[in-house]
């Protein structure tokens, strides 16, 4: 199966072929690299920007304008937060000029914990993102919806965030990508670039089929009846996997719910499983003050405070300047396996 | 200023016979009296929907007010020689907030402004919900004028990149004050229009009044040409007295007519007047003894016998109605109503499954 | 009595007097305006900076790390969204660098909505700045809170934002500022700068004296039983008005909280007042998904699910591209009277 | 690199008669062979540091690595000119993550880059937190290094300002790479460093190595020199070749006279060499060709009679050694603990109800 990373390079060039793709930038997106992270290699409309975050998403907004569809990356979501004046002007130029111009761009970045990044390649970006209205924001935590989400960002005639999970960019899906060839080595094979001179490398795609995912909806990864997980990104594995643990263990089952759109969220799939569980704990890495996963508890106080067994539970997080290089800090600063399946245990078996 | 006597060719064309009107000449430039006409009048439109504007922010009809007088000459002759029309064939144009006499050149009816300063919901260009002078509008390649100083500078590249590639001799305008070059929005234009191999025709318009709001440019700024900045990345440029309009309309002609041909980028600076102050609010501070471009255009048309006084008056008369005419209009048409808040937010999506079409509050 | 922004130019002369301050700076800060809201008039360390708020944050820091004093001012908290990544690096580099430098330095910004301001002077800024760790963020209501938590805010060695609420500037305080005349007339004909001509004016300051307000913690604006309503800002006096109209109205009796400080924030004494009243309403105006207010509603549950009566309540502002200059559309996008008093009524009321 | 064979003054004053050692010369310019020799072993030392910690990121036992091969010598002389100490009468060291070199001029211990880079709680620059090469120093003024690019830039007229308003003849060094320019930041320290009136003693120095990660210079930016984009504020500057440490002295020597006796910015850009790629990950790609400081320095010194073979290989040994012994004591000293999570974000505070010491998780 394709690894994340692979899937996005796909849609990426799926989306040149078929949806109008016209300018996929940033800092290393172009040739030689194809992206620190390898999402851009082999792409025909990939270029290399000037290291200038602003400047990059100034300029997908100006091709946008034009008529283009651009794909702009901020290499590290870290890097990012001088921008943020910008992309509020992006998600909110369309309504500022009555509706006069769309702003059909989309900005992919990787985001989270997880690969031993120290301060500034750990940041999580959604509840940020989370808060800049007129924009929608998806996170996808598998290959396929890396693919689908892509094509449905691509396609939307406003601005699309994409956020990449850091630590599963690497990590192979359980379903194929509709078109990628059987074998794995055969993919690597055709679409990854070598280690080494690339001058003479071109990529052979494979005969991609569309895949559109749509944005707003959640994917459930697991079904339950015992309690409702929410979560997206890194830690969303670590749920499943938690889940069918404590299937096993304690033959209590979850509803795991990928959220893969931050913004427009699912609220119908969050809110009718909340109300067949009455318990629900939202799980992210993001900083936990004022954090995306409080937005969706005061949703879930507000609609099914009355519907709720037990407490309702959130693990985020730690409010704290960074996440430090040694492992120490990662663990303990943001949600590791144990401590997930704890919660999960917590919400599912506390007496109602 | 200056003057020649020669018949201007559309004036003789025009059948104008015997009426031999001088043209208008700055230094070795000269521009046709039929062109002049056009100008004043704009110009003086334009002073007087400002005018009415900061009326109404007096009066209660508006509130705060922001705008172009004393940028009109050169605003005017911008307005006159853009491309005007929608898409990367055409120039797209990234204004500040003091571009209305650009907006009324382009074409613009003064009721369109008023409804803006009026907070219609027929205002369209941002449907009562922004200042007056931020424009909009997508036929004529207005990108919405956004009240963040600056930030346009970092979109023009990104236009022009289509324009440049579309092939066609399209330009996109980005315009700002003086002050704003201090943001470093200023410098990125200028790497991201020369980047080797994309350079792009961009026209980088600083509107030089010297002042940012209370704050001297002398008192901050070390460049004594904001233009020679461009140097470093090969970008040539020129300053103008932007209270010329003859002398304006040659330096944009030669600024346009480098990013339409060499397409690659230019940067005019036009030193210009701030004569009603910064805004409606932030203690309105003038500054003395500022030239009033129409005031000084006039003295000249009237000089040059181009225009008789009764004509001149005639122009602003004629502004004034017009202005009363569209308050008039505006003040009937409805205001923007409880629903109209999320109205605009999304543009419709198929992909969307909560909002295939516009925002309605949250996912539910 | 004094204006909220009298009452910040005093601290601010205070400040310089015998706190250190050695930098006021700012855009348009120092003569002749003394800053778009008058806060800087007549100080005699206030300067105007060139027109870029990452130059004014990033030089703020440079004093601060050289052993200055600043208090620098963004102009408008809407124009602070282009410095968020040097914000977080003046929250961090304290942790980052182990120690090695702390980082005193003030950011004083205008924010909220309330003046008519459309787009670019109506956003609120708190819950962005509360995703910042390492600093801390005040936001006074009152003249004499503004006045205490700026010297404050002065001397604490971390950097510190305070947040003032654009609508509440011109507003008389009920308390004097500690050695302020008698007079609201001789207080403006002393400290504040004259139409016109500016040239030859000083200011003749008052006698101040010392008034310290800790950072973090609140003010009981009302006391009461029935229910508990936390709010900051601007809408403040509204929850105080409310509450008195239902007191005589229906005799129910509020704790109303001035937060005060949004970070670290009084916990203490929402804690006590939840559990005493088992009925919380929580207001503010900035931007509902992922607002600072749903932080505070995630510990109430957190600590609180089952101390709680009735379900617990946020009324915030819209989730919105921008608040419209037309009133129309800032009406109906962010709190106002009748509708905290509504939300107030409806806490306060419901069968338990 | 020419010679001249006159007896330094330092030398001779040293008692080292009859051992009458050539200086080393770079076109006009010499420097003493007892200072060669001295930045030589500081140069060794540095790479030596370095490449031990390239070793570590590949065995474990620290993950990432990025540094500063490549850019020995003029960082090298640079640490030998600052004016070290605490507080604005010193010089403030505003640094990117490329500047071992200059900490080891400074006088810091290897141990120091080893524990940083081994993520021990005895690291002294961030607890173990941060990417080596990420220094902090309060006794020396060395300003914590920050991943993100060129945020440094906004920051250095600040320190230069407190040192000018004090008198004395501190400087602020800013350093940062070629692609950083393309940062609008970079721009603020132009412009922040010459407000008319309020100049400040910046030294901005751009380590130009020609690449930012895998994107080549010449392909994003237009400017000739970096340096060119101070003129237009006045501020003036060279090209160094920041290989030849005899050149680079005497850069940072004219540089830093400058900005120590007209209390104004200057701007030094130094060609470097990125010897082992950008970092340890990014597909670490090496660029082919570039000089070796280190080799050419050497080639010099043992063609001059400075140094003998054997010399130099005694300064390699002792720099392995060095580093060897700092590996082995940092693996002994321990790891942060979880109790280390919250640890340095808040200074005391009496005006905190809260935290009146450092932070303790959320409010309680
Ligand atoms: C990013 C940003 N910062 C601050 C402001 C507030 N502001 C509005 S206009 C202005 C001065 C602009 O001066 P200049 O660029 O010279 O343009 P002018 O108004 O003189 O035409 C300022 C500081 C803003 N609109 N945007
Ligand atoms: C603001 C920001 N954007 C992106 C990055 C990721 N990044 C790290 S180093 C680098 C290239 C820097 O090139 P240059 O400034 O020339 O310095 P060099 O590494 O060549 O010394 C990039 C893009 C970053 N650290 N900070
Ligand atoms: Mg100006
Ligand atoms: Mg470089």
């Amino acid at each position: 199966m394709a690894t994340l990373v692979q899937a996005v390079r796909m849609a990426l060039h799926y989306g040149e072929e078929h949806l109008g793709v016209t300018d996929i930038f940033g800092e290393d997106v172009g040739p030689p690299l194809g992206g620190v992270f390898t999402a851009t290699q082999g792409l025909k409309t990939a270029w290399n920007s000037p290291l200038d975050e602003r400047g990059i998403i100034g300029t997908a907004m100006g091709i946008a304008y034009a008529g283009g569809r651009p794909v702009a990356e901020i290499q590290f979501c870290d890097y990012g937060f001088n921008t943020i004046d910008i992309l509020k002007v992006a998600g909110n130029q369309r309504w500022a000029g009555a509706g006069n111009f769309d702003m059909p761009i989309v900005v992919m970045t990787p985001s989270g914990s997880g690969i031993r990044g120290s301060l500034y390649h750990s940041h999580s970006f959604e509840s940020w993102a989370s808060r800049l209205p007129g924009w929608k924001i998806v996170m996808p935590a598998t290959a396929l919806d890396a693919y689908g989400l892509m094509l449905s960002a691509i396609v939307d005639p406003n601005p699309v965030m994409v956020l990449l999970p850091k630590a599963l960019l690497r990590v192979r899906g359980e379903e194929k990508i509709p078109g990628e060839p059987e074998d794995d080595n055969e993919l690597k094979e055709m679409i990854d670039a070598p280690v080494g001179d690339r001058s003479n490398w071109t990529p052979r795609w494979p005969e991609l089929k569309a895949h559109f995912i749509k944005i707003g909806e959640a994917r459930l990864a697991r079904a339950g009846s015992t309690a409702t997980v929410v979560s997206y990104g890194r830690p969303l594995p670590l749920c499943v996997q938690a889940a069918d643990q404590l299937k096993q263990e304690l033959g209590a089952t979850f509803d795991v719910i990928d959220l893969r759109s931050i913004f427009p969220y699912d609220w119908k799939t969050i809110s009718a499983s909340v109300l067949k569980t009455g318990r629900v704990l939202i799980v992210n890495e993001d900083t936990e003050v004022t954090n995306f996963g409080e937005h969706l508890l005061r949703r879930v106080i507000d609609h099914h405070f009355y519907d709720l067994l037990v407490r309702p539970r959130v693990l985020l997080g730690k409010h704290i300047p960074g996440i430090g290089l040694n492992q120490v800090y990662e663990q303990n600063s943001v949600p590791q396996f144990a401590g997930i399946k704890e919660a999960m245990k917590a919400v599912a078996t506390e007496e109602a | 200023m200056s003057s020649k006597t020669i018949v201007p060719a559309s004036l003789a064309a025009n059948g104008a016979a015997g009426v031999v009107l001088p043209q208008v000449g700055s230094g070795d430039e000269y521009l046709s009296a039929e062109r002049c006409v056009e100008l004043h009048r704009l110009m003086v439109r334009a002073r007087v929907m400002e005018e009415r504007t900061i009326k109404m922010s007096k009066s209660g009809e508006g509130y705060f007010w922001i705008g172009g007088p004393g940028e009109e000459a050169f605003n005017a002759c911008l307005g006159l020689q853009v491309h005007k029309g929608q898409g990367p064939a055409f120039d797209y144009l990234n204004l500040h907030y003091r571009n209305s006499a650009t907006l009324l050149a382009l074409g613009m009816p003064m009721l369109d402004g008023i409804r803006q300063m009026a907070m219609r919901a027929t205002d369209p260009h941002s449907r009562g919900r922004n200042f007056p002078g931020h424009y909009a509008k997508r036929e004529w390649n207005v990108l919405p004028v956004s009240s963040v100083i600056e930030v346009r500078h970092t979109m023009a590249p990104g236009t022009a990149l289509m324009q440049k590639r579309l092939g066609g001799d399209g330009v996109t305008v980005v315009t700002g004050g003086d002050a704003g070059t201090a943001e470093g929005d200023f410098a990125s234009c200028l790497i991201w229009s020369t980047i080797p191999g994309r350079e792009v025709p961009v026209l980088i318009v600083v509107a030089n009044n010297c002042w940012g709001i209370s704050t001297a440019a002398c008192n901050v700024h070390s460049e004594k040409r904001i233009i020679d900045r461009g140097r470093a990345h090969g970008i040539p440029g020129e300053v103008v007295d932007g209270n010329d309009p003859v002398a304006s309309w040659y330096a944009i002609e030669r600024a346009l007519t480098w990013c339409r041909t060499e397409r690659k980028p230019y940067m005019l600076e036009a030193k210009v007047s701030r004569l009603y102050g910064h805004s409606s609010s932030s203690g309105a501070l003038r500054v003395k003894g500022e030239v009033d471009c129409i005031e000084q255009f006039e003295k000249k048309l009237l000089a040059l016998g181009i225009l008789e006084p009764p004509q001149v008056a005639k122009v602003h008369e004629a502004a004034e109605l017009e202005a009363e005419a569209a308050l008039e209009q505006a003040l009937t048409e409805p205001q923007p109503s409880p629903e109209d808040v999320e109205m605009f937010t999304y543009a419709d999506s198929a992909v969307d499954a909560v909002y295939p079409g516009d925002y309605t509050g949250l996912p539910g």
